[in-house]
């Protein structure tokens, strides 16, 4: 190999502390290296031109330049040497700025550590290869897992723009936890007004597939190539038959069914419609509560049904849908408060989390919008909300702000008076938080005009006393104890990643922090995309947020996912690993280690068993490659022959 | 209780007194955010000068005789109802033993006659190698100048035959009393460190 | 279930407390456990010896675990909830300040031992069910309320047994000997017993709210498992009377009373007559229920 | 191999660095940027992330007369790559502790967590490792001959 | 021991309809010797022998020269262990090496095995052996003329002196009863505890004496059951080239180095590298400090459960002191 050697000077940055002459003059010793000498700025156009010109000149093969870091100019200089002939990889560059001039000022230690720098990057450059990237092409369809506001909006936009979309969702309807909520804060808009026509729009959406009460049951395949099993789950109800008439909920026999939908307040039926604007507006048997499950007769829906829907024998399907992008938008949970045994620890009927209220105020709900205490029905005359139960609570493992209670209690507060003009409300708050658009003014006026009385402190225990309940807290402005009759109380719960997020992460191979909120790709610059290729992030599945970020959200995925549509092929990085086959022994233990599931089987035609690598899946972490017994994978670019050049150059 | 009137946070400010709280009680001060939970949680707050929290919030501001002068420091009855429900995960009981701990070390009690009967406990068990309680309740009430507390009980704790006349003395008080011994020498050592 | 361990009455169950530690040996003996008392135990140093170093105090409590560690016990029983903090507290120092505690102790130890609450032997190691299979005097129909105080269960880490918040230790064992148990909810408040002497003001306000409540309830007994607290409710009731010009007169039983008596054990073995609330008239019932049923069974 | 008579504190001596790409190398670029002064025996060569460490790398340096090895990554649970400083951390400790036990100094192998905005982390990691490979002086390296007087009879 | 001979050869007798091959020892080119036996027809297992010559682990043989992964309707292959052999067996199940299904394990309890090296240097003129068996804490041997007594202590294999598992940890028929271990759960490796009393630079000294007679003869490796890469092993790869074919310290050192670390917390200490190195090195010792190690930090032993991933194939985000 004929290597040229470019040491740069970087104006005085490198040259005030290395002698770059001595550098280069020096590395006409080492191997292969028939050209080198030092220049003002390399990186400058005529700085690369003279790269080129020796490449010409000299018939170099490959080069070396010392300059600043690669992190900086590696791109630069891969173009430079491209448009002279060579191979954008046939190039090395030594750090001599950030890891050598910039940090000592001994001139003559700096000078021999630049010398030793670019003797290891001559050294790794000699068993350098010529790379090239692949292009695959990119199927242009879009999964959606989630059916909640976020998911919706990402689908809605992504359909607008003519894309196939795909939505998966985990309940029988799609709606999410916004379709629970009476009013939004702060206009106090109808939710189910806003989020309907939305809800509606999916469903006559003709590039909108929906899978509703489905799970994802297996991804693989990688961007522009996702293969997704989805697991259709058993809904004892043949859904294209259903009209979604409701007699068979009307006749159910089976009435003290848990109500998800209202959090437990009130019971159901047995087959159900979630709630009357549900999408899709079809029944759904619980096979917990059937009476024909559970004790083996009944059938009343079937002998009911106009039009013979149900379906006893029915089991999970799964069905697999081919995608080129995937938008996660599994949304949250709330907190469970029963840890909390100071108050209560779920023991007291009239202690009730705020999503439970919240299904209280709503016209829709359990008591038809009336609030109504669940122990006796009456009207309540004192009402306390208790903030940060399960937020900012490093005892219970949630030491972070769910971000929306402080706003939501405001909501629920205000809406109480209105309901109930002589209803008290008290608000036991430590810090209020409302740094939003018309926010800070919302949670004023539910003080000022509204009259509910905030305090400034938490809430030590909470137990009954007659009919009523003591809530026994701190005033700590005042610095006294206070106690306060209640005839109901509201926990307002925060916010955790939901049921199963993590299990989730693991088949989409993207990371979640310790809580289980999914990791965006980098917090202030990539805030939808994960470090897993055409995977992205919506809503509350990557932090708590209110209904406007997470529909914020929904239309950025929706952007990213059309702006890598809006090519037909995808060019592959080619620093992958690669498997070298006669060496391979076929142990898997690349397999096993792969973060991102890109190394497959393979056998070949003697029935042998080897180790493939999906080169568009492949990051180019190198773990296989450390971990492979005869390294038979080799990480292309960075192989052990390179490092151990760089190795040798250095010892022995 | 004395209010505070002005307060300079630089002038008043004694770190050495949040490191000193921080290092006997293993706990860092500056976790409490001021829920509160502490004071709704404490039986005593009511008879405090400063509840729970401000006592948290004095140390995080380092103010030492204003803390350590604080009766609630010694009547806290480290019930652990702070601890338990600390969303910080601070052992707030362990913080104000602590606080007591120093406040004799700097001869700073507020509540004398709480020291007072400590000092008496602790005697009567160097002394017997346990707690002889009909002695002890008497040096102490003849010490704190109120001869004639309790003395309705006295006479039917004495009807139900529960009163000892006379200590038990352990056979091994002379080891127990070397305890306290080399106790108080390790605390002169430790002092001047 | 362990047959033979080491036991500390501690300083209250040797003076004030003397029926809780009579009944807490009778109840073991009858449940065939062997409790061989500490040999020359001495004061564990309880608040008083805290307050000026915890060291101070690990180091006297640690003078009886040394001594149980030598006696070849690897378990230590308690009945005062203040001595099992002092007990375990020598424990925690231990591991914390090994050198510090091993000269003042001067005396081998392993802190290897594992100190319990008689409640926790009740509960954990003999078990609800097999106390509930032996009794002969249920106490059907009365309600006691469960009170546990400040320390048995807290704070968590420490005391390793039983729930902070709602502890239901004491409510099952209640339940185990045929009794009612209301939903109490200053199961775990502090009565104020560290200021019994010194401030009986406090004394008188906490235990009065304690009492109120217990009534509140229903209740015809209050069951406790620390000598401080019954001493507080029981001997200071007239104090809390006096103060509140309320006419209390509410049993406090020893958690070891009520079941001893309910296993059969004669009340004068259990000490019930050395408590100043007279518990006679409950028990009475209990014995005139029971010699109902047993005259019908025999007619 | 090395022959060297014992090092002077003076004498430079010869550190190799494994830095993954997406952290500890730009932890070390942002250090330069700052011009935090640092000592000048390392020698850094950039891989992906140190799950791309092969434990071999460190034992071939310190073998063949690498006076100190220092491997550095992104925090864990901040991997680039999510998962593979975990499987790093494992290996890099069992063969730490590993090490001494065919008489290599562990002290001259160390692993660390450094992102790309901890200039100072870095500065410092460096420096402590310098001063530590210092005061244990250049790797006395294997003797070719064996003085069979001088060894050790264990069986 | 005759008895266990004897039930070992019924036993596969028993059950041969299902097997294609019963892996065994028999007696070698003399009495002293015990050399692996390969038995394809039933009438030729009374060729099977267990004694304390039989120190071979026998598991390298399915991978090595079978390929004993699944394969329907694949009759199953027959093999004796002894604890330590059983262990291997377990580790190559869980890298899915071979399969469990294709295996008719017969575990043998095993009081140790003998190191003829000793043997032979403290009674060269042995010969002509009738039986040997283990007596309490002696090796009997009897020959024509008389029966030789030798301490235990002198003549069994090292590894069998430390040995925690001498009851199989895996098997289908255990031939003979459980046997209590030599040496507990939980105690250090001794050998490696004598080495650590010694300073550093001592270690590196005992290193360079005993690596230096290393010949590079890969003996060690080839007879490795967990040296699985076989052909394609970087000790003797050209790309990469991680070892050059000079012979210094260097390359001894290194050598040995790849070896171990390769076994890193998959090594069930077997012996066997140790058995066969033709210079006497204690190559075992390396990997008995490294799983000494991998217990201390990740609390693991290889070999013991197939279900489980060796440590250093999987990570645990919660771990910490790491």
């Amino acid at each position: 190999m004929r290597i040229g050697v470019f040491v740069c000077r970087c104006g005085t940055n490198i040259a005030n502390t290395v002698d770059t002459e001595a550098v280069a003059n020096k590395a006409l010793e080492y191997p292969d290296v028939t050209h080198a000498t030092d220049y003002m700025y390399t990186c400058s156009e005529p700085g690369q031109q003279e790269i080129q010109q020796a490449i010409k000149e000299h018939a170099l093969q490959g080069i070396v330049v010392a300059a600043c870091s690669p992190r900086m100019h590696e791109a630069t200089f891969r173009r430079a040497v491209e448009k002279a002939g060579l191979n954008r990889y046939m190039f090395e560059q030594a750090n001599i700025r950030e890891h050598c001039s910039w940090i000592s000022s001994d001139i003559e230690a700096n000078t021999r550590k630049a010398m030793d720098l670019v003797r290891m990057s001559v050294e790794k450059l000699r068993f350098n290869q010529p790379l090239f990237s692949s292009y695959v092409p990119i199927n242009k369809r879009v999964l959606v897992i989630g059916g909640g506001v976020a998911g919706i909006q990402a689908a809605l936009d992504c359909a607008e723009g003519g894309l196939d979309v795909v939505m998966v969702e985990r309940e029988s309807t799609i709606g999410g936890k916004m379709a629970k909520l009476d009013k939004t804060f702060p206009t106090i808009d109808c939710s189910s007004c806003i989020l309907g026509p939305k809800m509606v729009d999916v469903a006559q959406n003709d590039n909108i597939h929906l899978y509703a009460y489905s799970e994802i049951d297996s991804v693989s395949g990688y961007i522009g190539n996702f293969k997704v099993g989805i697991r259709k789950k058993a809904t004892y109800v043949d859904w294209d038959a259903c009209t979604g008439c409701g007699l068979c909920t009307e006749k159910c026999p089976a009435k003290k069914c848990y109500d998800r939908f209202n959090e437990g307040l009130g019971t159901t039926t047995a087959i159900n419609i979630p709630f009357p604007q549900a999408i899709p507006k079809k029944a759904c048997i619980d096979a917990d509560y059937c009476r024909y499950f559970t004790k083996g007769k009944c059938k009343v829906c079937q002998k009911l049904c106009p039009t013979s829907a149900i379906r006893f024998e029915m089991e999970d399907e799964i069905v697999t849908e081919e995608v080129g992008a995937i938008v996660v938008a599994t949304g949250y949970d709330l907190f469970d408060d029963s840890v909390y045994g100071e108050y209560g620890g779920g023991h007291y009927p009239d202690v009730i989390s705020a999503m439970q209220y919240e299904r209280l105020l709503s016209a829709a709900g359990p008591t038809g919008g009336h609030i109504r205490r669940p122990s006796d029905g009456k009207a309540p005359k004192d009402i306390v909300w208790l903030s940060c139960i399960g937020s900012r609570d490093a005892s219970v493992g949630r030491p972070y702000c769910s971000g929306i209670c402080c706003m939501y209690i405001a909501k629920q507060a205000t809406m109480t008076r209105d309901h109930l003009p002589d209803c008290n409300c008290y608000v036991s708050y430590m810090d209020i938080r409302a740094p939003g658009k018309n926010y800070d003014e919302f949670v004023r006026r539910a003080q000022e005009e509204y009259g509910v009385q905030y305090f400034r402190g938490r809430v030590g225990k909470i137990y009954p006393k007659g009919d009523r309940l003591i809530v026994q807290g701190a005033d700590t402005l005042l610095g006294i104890q206070i106690e306060i009759e209640a005839d109901l109380v509201v926990l307002a719960t925060g916010i955790e990643p939901s049921d199963g997020a993590r299990g989730l992460a693991e088949k989409l191979r993207i990371s979640y922090d310790d809580y289980g909120f999914y990791m965006e790709s980098h917090p202030k610059l990539r805030p939808v995309e994960t470090n897993t290729a055409g995977v992205y992030l919506s809503g509350v599945c990557q932090g708590p947020k209110d209904i406007p970020a997470s529909v914020g959200q929904g239309s950025a995925a929706a952007a990213k996912v059309q702006a890598l549509f809006s090519r037909d092929t995808i060019e592959t990085d080619p620093q992958v690993a690669n498997v070298k086959e006669i060496a391979c022994i076929g142990c898997g233990k690349c397999i096993d280690v792969c973060p991102f599931g890109a190394i497959q089987w393979k056998t070949l035609r003697d029935g042998s068993q080897k180790a493939q690598v999906l080169e568009t899946v492949c990051q180019g972490c190198g773990l296989c490659n450390a971990t492979c017994p005869p390294k038979a994978i080799q990480l292309q670019h960075c192989t052990d022959d390179q490092i151990l050049a760089e190795v040798n150059a250095l010892c022995g | 209780m004395k209010r505070l009137h002005l307060l300079s946070l630089q002038q008043t400010c004694d770190k050495d007194f949040i490191h000193r709280v921080e290092k006997e009680s293993g706990q860092q001060v500056s976790k409490c955010y001021q829920c509160g939970n502490c004071s709704a949680s404490c039986n005593y707050t009511y008879v405090y000068d400063y509840p729970v929290n401000q006592i948290m919030r004095l140390i995080q501001l380092g103010q030492k005789d204003v803390v350590l002068q604080a009766r609630s420091v010694w009547l806290c009855a480290n019930c652990q109802a702070c601890s338990t429900r600390c969303p910080c995960n601070i052992d707030v009981a362990r913080v104000m033993e602590s606080l007591r701990i120093i406040s004799v070390e700097e001869g700073m009690v507020s509540k004398k006659k709480i020291k007072l009967f400590y000092d008496e406990f602790l005697s009567s068990v160097k002394k017997h190698g346990r707690v002889f309680e009909t002695g002890l309740i008497a040096a102490y009430n003849i010490k704190a100048l109120k001869p004639f507390t309790d003395a309705d009980l006295g006479a039917r704790v004495l009807k139900k035959g529960k009163l000892e006349l006379h200590p038990h003395n352990i056979k091994g008080r002379k080891d127990v009393a070397e305890i306290f011994n080399r106790f108080e020498a390790y605390s002169k050592n430790r002092d001047i460190d | 279930m362990a047959k033979r361990i080491a036991y500390y009455p501690g300083c209250s169950c040797s003076g004030m407390a003397i029926e809780y530690d009579q009944s807490t040996r009778v109840l073991c003996d009858a449940l065939g456990i062997e409790l061989v008392e500490i040999s020359d135990w001495n004061c564990c140093g309880s608040t008083p010896a805290h307050s000026y170093d915890p060291l101070l105090g690990a180091a006297l409590a640690g003078r009886n675990l040394a001594i149980a560690e030598a006696q070849g016990f690897d378990v230590v029983m308690t009945p005062c909830p203040s001595c099992l903090r002092g007990l375990k507290n020598a424990v925690k120092v231990y591991e914390e300040r090994k050198q510090d505690f091993l000269d003042l102790l001067q005396m081998p130890f392993s802190g290897r031992i594992r100190i319990i609450s008689v409640l926790q032997l009740l509960y954990e190691d003999v078990g609800p069910e097999t106390i509930k299979n032996r009794v002969q005097y249920p106490f059907t129909g009365k309600a006691i309320v469960p009170y546990y105080g400040c320390l048995l269960t807290r704070p968590p880490e420490f005391a390793q047994f039983d729930d902070p918040e709602n502890p239901v230790s004491l409510d099952e064992l209640l339940r185990a000997v045929g009794a009612t148990v209301p939903d109490f909810a200053y199961k775990t408040e502090c009565c104020g017993a560290a200021y019994g002497v010194t401030e009986n003001d406090i004394v008188g306000k906490l235990t009065g709210r304690l009492l109120d409540m217990a009534r509140r309830v229903g209740a015809d007994a209050v069951g406790v498992a620390c000598p401080l607290c019954q001493q507080n409710l029981d001997l200071r009731q007239s104090q809390v009377n006096r103060y509140w010009r309320t006419k209390f007169r509410m049993p406090i039983l020893y958690i070891t009373q009520v079941i001893g008596y309910a296993l059969g054990i004669d009340s004068e073995r259990l000490g019930t007559k050395k408590l100043f609330i007279s518990p006679d008239a409950l028990l009475r019932d209990i014995c005139k229920h029971f010699e109902k049923v047993d005259e019908s069974h025999l007619g | 191999m090395k022959s060297e008579a014992a090092s002077t504190p003076e004498q430079e001596l010869r550190i190799v660095g494994f830095l993954c790409n997406w952290c500890s190398y730009g932890g070390a670029d942002t250090a330069g940027i700052c011009r935090f002064k640092q000592p000048t025996d390392l020698r850094i060569i950039r891989i992906p992330c140190t799950g791309r460490m092969d434990p071999l790398f460190a034992v071939k340096a310190l073998i063949y007369g690498a006076d100190g090895v220092l491997v550095s990554g992104c925090h864990p649970k901040d991997c680039h790559y999510a998962v593979g400083n975990y499987y790093a951390r494992r290996r890099m400790e069992v063969l730490k502790r590993f090490l001494p036990f065919i008489g290599i100094d562990t002290g001259r192998f160390r692993y660390s967590w450094v992102s790309a905005s901890e200039g100072q982390l870095w500065q410092q990691v460096v420096k402590e490792f310098s001063e530590q490979i210092h005061r244990l002086g250049a790797n006395p390296g294997l003797h070719e001959k064996i003085d069979v007087e001088a060894s050790l009879f264990l069986f | 021991m005759g008895s266990k001979t004897e039930a070992l050869a019924k036993q596969f007798e028993k059950v041969f309809d299902d097997l294609e091959l019963v892996i065994g020892w028999e007696t070698g080119f003399d009495s002293l010797h015990a050399t692996p036996a390969f038995i394809r027809q039933p009438s030729a297992l009374g060729r099977l022998i267990w004694n304390p010559f039989c120190s071979h682990n026998l598991s390298g043989y399915l991978t090595k020269t079978l390929n004993a992964t699944a394969q329907e309707d694949a009759k199953k292959i027959g093999i004796c262990v002894k604890g330590c052999d059983s262990r291997s067996v377990v580790a190559l199940i869980q890298e899915k090496f071979i399969s469990r299904e294709r295996l008719y394990i017969a575990g043998i309890p095993c009081r140790g095995t003998v190191d003829l090296r000793r043997l032979m240097r403290l009674k060269p003129s042995l010969k002509d052996v009738n039986t040997v068996h283990i007596e309490g804490n002696e090796l009997a041997v009897e020959t024509a003329r008389q029966t030789h007594r030798f301490p235990l202590q002198d003549v069994l294999l090292r590894k069998c002196l430390q040995c925690r598992y001498p009851n199989p940890v895996l098997y289908d028929e255990l031939i003979g009863e459980p046997l209590t271990p030599r040496v507990t759960e939980g105690q250090a490796p001794p050998f490696v505890d004598k080495l650590e009393a010694h300073s550093l630079e001592q270690r590196r000294v005992f290193w360079e004496r005993e690596l230096d007679r290393c010949i590079r003869c890969y003996a060690c490796r080839n007879a490795c059951p967990l040296c699985v890469c076989q052909d394609n092993c970087i000790l003797e790869s050209r790309m990469p080239k991680w070892l050059s074919q000079r012979s210094g310290m260097s390359e001894k050192f290194f050598f040995h180095m790849i070896h171990a670390v390769h076994l890193a917390g998959r090594c069930t200490e077997c012996g066997e590298c140790e058995r066969v190195c033709p210079m006497e090195i204690p190559v075992a010792l390396m990997k008995e400090k490294l799983n000494q190690v991998v217990k201390e930090l990740l609390d693991y032993e290889a070999g013991l459960n197939p279900e489980t991933q060796p440590p250093l194939l999987t990570f645990d985000p919660s771990e910490t002191g790491i």
